[in-house]
């Protein structure tokens, strides 16, 4: 079958919409309908005010039907809105969907231009354009893809577990990942929660456990997701599982190996507040239960240099010939829930820059708060162990400053520098607490009456002014602020400055999300698919976001979005098959070489050689359609469906020739 | 290595100290100073507003002439120098505008022939082809410190001093470039590598008060005091700077500073070349000491004093 | 007194004015006041760095062109290094000065240095403080 | 005035969204550019681009998403070494090679994508009129419509 005998018999119907006065403001829209109406290939052509509505689409579905329209164009908006519409609407008229183009004429022209006349000239093209493309169009189906109903879930904090937690209970099984010795995340580490108060460790450690015991949940603590291959519903992942040095089956918490261990390094929980030894137990809820070897500050796991670790341990757990080993896994969706980490006060050279002792960020006041923590929740300051009796909290440390730092506002600061002002104030009832604000930001549940309880109950006093510089005298720390109400500039000698610094992407994933493609925000938090309409899901098919990962959060909001996430997976999970797309680059045997170019030049391996046949084979699955194999192919074997070479040549004459 | 510098008005009248000490300590690393010829008052302020630009035509010239002369970096000392030169060869480079609106201005100059005293007009537009530079980057960045502690001639063992930035030399940080404005590490490198120990200390780039020392002097004798007194506090035996007004404003003030804050014993203030020519081993009589109000030849003693009375 | 804002175009002419010399967006300050929070002059000012930002803001020209705060500043730019919105205060002011007419009691001319002092001062500082505050 | 014909290949995951979102946004620019949407700026073939020119194009523009941030992992890398070859091929072809323009701007600027339009009309519109002088460019590649 020749193209040109098929292309001679097509019908192709034109629908110009006005959307209302959005592109008939500017373009005119029935010269457009009149100017196409005598162009090779149209055979029928007309306006409309809304083609998106249901008169407009039923307008189309009978013009289909009545005058047998083989191809059909709609000049509207950008195809992105409503491409999937108007292929419903044609697949209802019984015309296979890949025969519909939109004309973008409001984005990319009715919205963007203002002189009425080139406007309209330039629709005029574009529609041409499209004509000369959909004579040249051919039917499609979409390919069929099984779905591995497994799902892979990366990081292990709230957002994780949550997430895990609901696939598994939907029914299906979930790979949890956490680079970490145990899960908990930041949350673990913070003391009480607000607006309630309730104790993080309280309401976490229940959840761990379950997670932990899920029948449908395997676990890989201190494993780390090394790359991700395949496509949605075929996910094949390969996950570092990284030496820890003792067996986890074997070790029983004894604690013995850690009394011996000579080496003493900053405890990571407690924000290197307090130390542990190389061979530790991150927390004691740590899950799973089990002793940790880090190889960094051990002596050499060399029995010769030390070895007393090995000595004591009964169970025989210890094992310095742990190698790193590579776990492999194949899933059908991954959600991605890596977390964040905090500005560094470093940043921050105004504020000391990490030099003084007792100015401190947000999670380290949290440690200092927690029970659990390196003060037993006695509030106690770093430098000297004294109870601060005046504490300077300062709100945007690093967040909204457009000009050095980070423009965005960390949403959660205001809620937890009103929670650490309160809980100072019930701790140190002698103690002054100040906290420097620009504004209060306290939407949510609950949320202002606890700011207000820190205030009018607490006497908490909120100055209205960013400090400018805070620097040590003395045992004591001055803070150079404002109050802009007031309009004083005031200066506080504090004992001890809790930073609200600003909450960051997550530093230790950034290698892992350039592996796999997830595309970010200009501030590296991942990327929505839309920031509306598709909060949860990647614009990489297959892969769901959760929690801070996103962008800063509160606890609440992230356990919702990961229910969110598992949802999302769980529709996923619920097709019997997945739909993938036709318009992949084929190879025409008479035409292929064999040289081999294009093989190159795909990135997904969906090309290789049939050695006997010496033409390259295409695994259309694996094909995503970019098409750089298409302009790369030297003899034009291979074409990318519905746009071919040919299309492309044939748009661009209609686009340019006058 | 020959390199063009710039003194500045100052320099040349009230504080010939900085530029004796300059000179002397280059002289000992085999640097040749040329100065442009025929240069002037930078202006000292750069001009703020747009409508006055052709407060950029004194320094342009200045670099105009640098370039004429074959020079592609210009060296100062002055911080109010510093920033003019700095920020007017960026105002240039950066905006196309600036520079044909002050090129326009410029393109009539009359140019002397030193040899043939040939007057002729029509110079190039000067596009920024000249680097500035304060003797502080030069040090560190051209010459180098392992070149500078090579020809050290006397220990100063450790001396405490309290590098003192002032406001011109790290701000604004974007046409300054040379030191993060709030944890500047310049200065502190320099001391070290002449044999001080750098003082930290939290005054170190807040404001002596500038030329708010003509018009509200209590003002520029409190703001000089914080300084001084925080220095002091931080176990300072000295201040070094970089500026002639921060000079006036620390040394010549010093006076009434003291009559202000009872507080306050006093403290010697020095330039940073001084400590350099010293280490270099120039003698004692080329410093320039005598422009001090606040005694500092203690610091400069063949044994350095550990307590430097004042 | 309640103040009564200027409507429209007359607010808006004082604004442009002082945007187009300084080359700043008065409208991206929001207020948080951190260049008063840290200005070694701001003790003798009668309105905080903020407050003419604001005033500007609001259009409240006299309010703005009678404050002794523009001949306070030392244009030592630490304002403009912590700016969390970038604004140079110091240029705002000098625009603020530039249109400033007559430059009122608190410009200084030369007549107010005695000649003694003036033999005593730095080249520089008699340059710049004319350059910033003459009257 | 002259007024250039603008061709531009826009890779349908950043530079078409971007001038979608100059359009929500009313960014108006010069209407002197007819867009193409291609799945990925690699999939414009140095021929496409040849026959823009010989169709009338006085600028051919090819927008595709940031280093490191292609959809399809590294497409943008491969429109960069082709075209920056095929600039000098150009050069070769009597075309001056500041005609092929090629951009990275991500589906978040519509702004950069709106001053990009302006900016190159405006470069176009100084360069004047193509002329193609040699007769092997007008060869028909079209087969058949």
């Amino acid at each position: 079958m020749t193209a040109t005998a098929k292309n001679k018999e097509k019908r192709i119907g034109l629908f110009v919409c006005h959307c209302g006065v959005n592109i008939a403001g500017v373009v005119d829209v029935e010269k457009v309908t009149q100017v196409l109406k005598d162009y090779p290939g149209v055979s029928f052509s007309t306006d409309y005010v809304y083609m998106c509505s249901d008169p407009g689409q039923q307008m189309i579905i009978d013009t289909i039907k009545e005058k047998h329209l083989d191809g059909i164009i709609v000049a509207a908006c950008s195809p992105t809105l409503h491409e999937k519409t108007f292929q419903e609407a044609a697949r209802l008229a019984g015309l296979n969907p890949y025969q519909i183009e939109i004309a973008n004429i409001r984005e990319q022209d009715s919205w963007v231009h203002t002189d009425k006349e080139k406007a309209t000239k330039k629709a005029v093209k574009i529609v041409k354009s499209h004509v000369a493309k959909a004579r040249q169009n051919e039917n499609l189906d979409p390919i069929k893809v099984d779905v591995n109903r497994r799902a892979l879930v990366i990081g292990g904090g709230i957002s994780g577990l949550q997430a895990a937690m609901d696939i598994a209970d939907h029914g299906y099984e979930v790979i949890l990942v956490e680079k970490n010795p145990s899960i908990g995340g930041k949350m673990i580490q913070l003391s009480e929660t607000f607006p309630t108060l309730d104790c993080s460790q309280c309401i976490l450690t229940p959840k761990m456990v379950e997670v932990s015991r899920h029948p449908r949940i395997k676990l890989l603590t201190y494993h780390e997701v090394d790359s991700i291959s395949g496509f949605v519903g075929n996910f094949k992942v390969r996950i570092k599982k990284k030496p820890r040095y003792v067996d986890e089956t074997l070790c029983n918490l004894c604690n013995e190996c850690e009394k011996v261990c000579p080496q003493v390094v900053p405890d990571e929980f407690n924000m290197g507040l307090s130390f542990r030894k190389a061979i530790y137990m991150p927390f004691p809820q740590a899950i799973p239960g089990t002793f940790t070897l880090d190889a960094e500050h051990c002596l050499g796991l060399n029995p010769v240099r030390c070895g007393k670790c090995k000595d004591v341990c009964e169970k025989k757990a210890i094992d310095y010939d742990m190698k790193e080993t590579i776990v492999e896994e194949e899933v059908g969706a991954v959600v991605v829930a890596t977390g964040y980490d905090l500005y560094t006060m470093q940043a921050l050279g105004e504020y000391g820059g990490e030099k003084y002792e007792d100015v401190v960020n947000g999670l380290e006041f949290e440690r200092i708060l927690s029970a659990s923590g390196p003060t037993g929740g006695t509030i106690r300051r770093p430098s000297d162990g004294k109870i601060p009796k005046s504490v300077v909290f300062v709100q945007c440390s690093g967040s909204r400053d457009t000009e050095k730092h980070l423009p965005y506002c960390s949403k959660i600061c205001c809620m937890y520098t009103a929670k650490h002002a309160m809980m100072y104030r019930h701790r140190v009832p002698d103690g002054q607490a100040t906290v420097f604000y620009i504004d209060v930001r306290t939407g949510g549940k609950s949320f202002d009456e606890f700011y207000m309880r820190t205030v009018e109950e607490d006497k908490v006093l909120y100055l209205r002014g960013k400090v400018s510089k805070i620097f040590k005298e003395g045992d004591k720390l001055i803070v150079w602020g404002v109050d802009t109400l007031t309009g004083k500039k005031v200066e506080v000698e504090a004992d001890m400055v809790v930073l609200a610094m600003a909450m960051v992407k997550a530093d230790g994933v950034q290698d892992l999300l350039k592996k796999l493609k997830i595309a970010t925000d200009i501030h590296g938090f991942l990327a929505e698919a839309h920031p509306k309409l598709r909060p949860v899901e990647s614009l990489n098919a297959g892969f769901y976001l959760a929690g801070c990962s996103l962008g800063p959060k509160d606890i609440p909001e992230t356990v919702a979005q990961a229910s969110a996430a598992a949802a999302k997976v769980g529709d996923l999970f619920a097709q019997k098959e997945l739909l993938h797309e036709p318009t992949v680059v084929p190879v025409n045997d008479e035409l292929c070489s064999g040289c081999g170019i294009c093989i190159t030049m795909c990135p997904y391996s969906a090309r290789s050689l049939d050695p006997a046949r010496g033409v390259v084979v295409v695994n259309e699955i694996l094909c995503e359609g970019c098409g750089a194999c298409a302009a790369a192919c030297p003899s034009g074997a291979a074409q990318q469906r519905n746009q071919t070479d040919n299309q492309i040549f044939s748009m661009l004459r209609a686009m340019l020739r006058e | 290595m020959k390199v063009h510098y710039y003194p500045g008005c100052t320099l040349k009248q009230k504080t010939t100290a900085l530029d004796i000490s300059t000179r002397e300590a280059m002289k000992r690393l085999d640097i040749e100073l040329i100065e442009p010829e025929g240069w002037s008052c930078c202006g000292a302020e750069y001009p703020l507003t747009e409508e006055k630009i052709v407060g950029l035509a004194a320094p342009i010239r200045v670099l105009r002439q640098v370039r004429e002369e074959g020079g592609d970096v210009l060296v100062t000392t002055c911080s109010f120098c510093f920033a003019v030169l700095k920020r007017a060869d960026k105002a240039i480079k950066d905006d196309p505008l600036k520079r044909k609106r002050i090129n326009a201005y410029l393109r009539d100059d009359i140019q002397i022939n030193p040899l043939t005293k040939e007057r002729t007009t029509g110079f190039e537009d000067y596009a920024g082809e000249v680097k500035v530079l304060h003797l502080l980057e030069f040090l560190r960045d051209r010459v180098g410190y392992p070149r500078i502690r090579e020809r050290i001639k006397r220990d100063l063992k450790n001396l405490a001093v309290a590098p003192y930035y002032g406001c011109r030399v790290l701000r604004p940080q974007e046409e300054m470039a040379v030191d993060e404005p709030d944890a500047p590490r310049l200065f502190e490198e320099f001391l070290e590598a002449v044999g001080c120990a750098a003082v930290d200390y939290p005054f170190k780039q807040e404001c002596c008060g500038s030329y708010l020392s003509v018009s509200l002097p209590a003002a520029a004798t409190e703001a000089s005091y914080r300084i001084l007194r925080s220095a002091r506090m931080n176990g300072a035996k000295a201040v070094a700077v970089t500026c002639p007004l921060c000079f006036y404003n620390m040394d010549h003030r010093q006076e009434a500073i003291k009559e202000t804050f009872l507080d306050f014993p006093g403290l010697p203030v020095v330039f940073f070349t001084q400590l350099l020519a010293w280490a270099l081993g120039v003698d004692k009589s080329l410093l320039g000491l005598g422009e001090h109000r606040v005694p500092a030849d203690s610091l400069f003693s063949e044994t350095p004093a550990t307590e430097v009375r004042t | 007194m309640r103040v009564k804002l200027k409507s429209g175009r007359d607010q808006r002419k004082f604004i442009a004015r002082i945007e187009e010399l300084s080359g700043e967006n008065v409208f991206a300050c929001y207020q948080c006041g951190r260049c008063s929070a840290g200005c070694p002059m701001a003790s003798e000012m009668d309105l905080l760095p903020n407050q003419i930002i604001r005033l500007v803001q609001m259009g409240l020209d006299e309010d703005v062109l009678r404050s002794k705060t523009l001949f306070m500043c030392a244009s030592c730019f630490t304002c403009e290094s912590r700016c969390p919105k970038g604004i140079d205060m110091a240029r705002v002011m000098e625009a603020i000065r530039h249109i400033l007419d007559p430059k009122g009691k608190d410009a200084f001319g030369p007549g107010e240095i005695s000649p003694e002092l003036a033999q005593e001062l730095p080249q520089q500082v008699l340059v710049s403080i004319f350059r910033k505050f003459s009257k | 005035m002259f007024e250039p014909q603008i061709m531009c290949f826009l890779c349908k995951w950043c530079t078409s969204a971007a001038a979608d979102a100059a359009g929500t946004s009313r960014l108006h620019h010069a209407p002197n550019n007819i867009n193409m949407r291609v799945m990925c700026s690699s999939r414009v073939d140095p021929q496409h681009i040849l026959y823009a020119f010989k169709e009338g194009a006085d600028g051919v523009f090819i927008g595709g998403c940031h280093p490191g941030d292609c959809h399809y992992v590294e497409g943008n890398y491969k429109t960069l070494r082709r075209v920056a070859l095929f600039k000098v091929m150009l050069q070769d072809l009597g075309i001056d090679p500041k005609r092929l323009r090629l951009d990275w701007i991500s589906a978040a600027e519509g702004k950069k994508y709106a001053v990009t339009m302006d900016e190159f009309t405006e470069q176009i519109r100084a360069l004047g009129p193509l002329h193609l002088n040699e007769k092997a460019l007008v060869q028909e590649v079209v087969k058949d419509e």
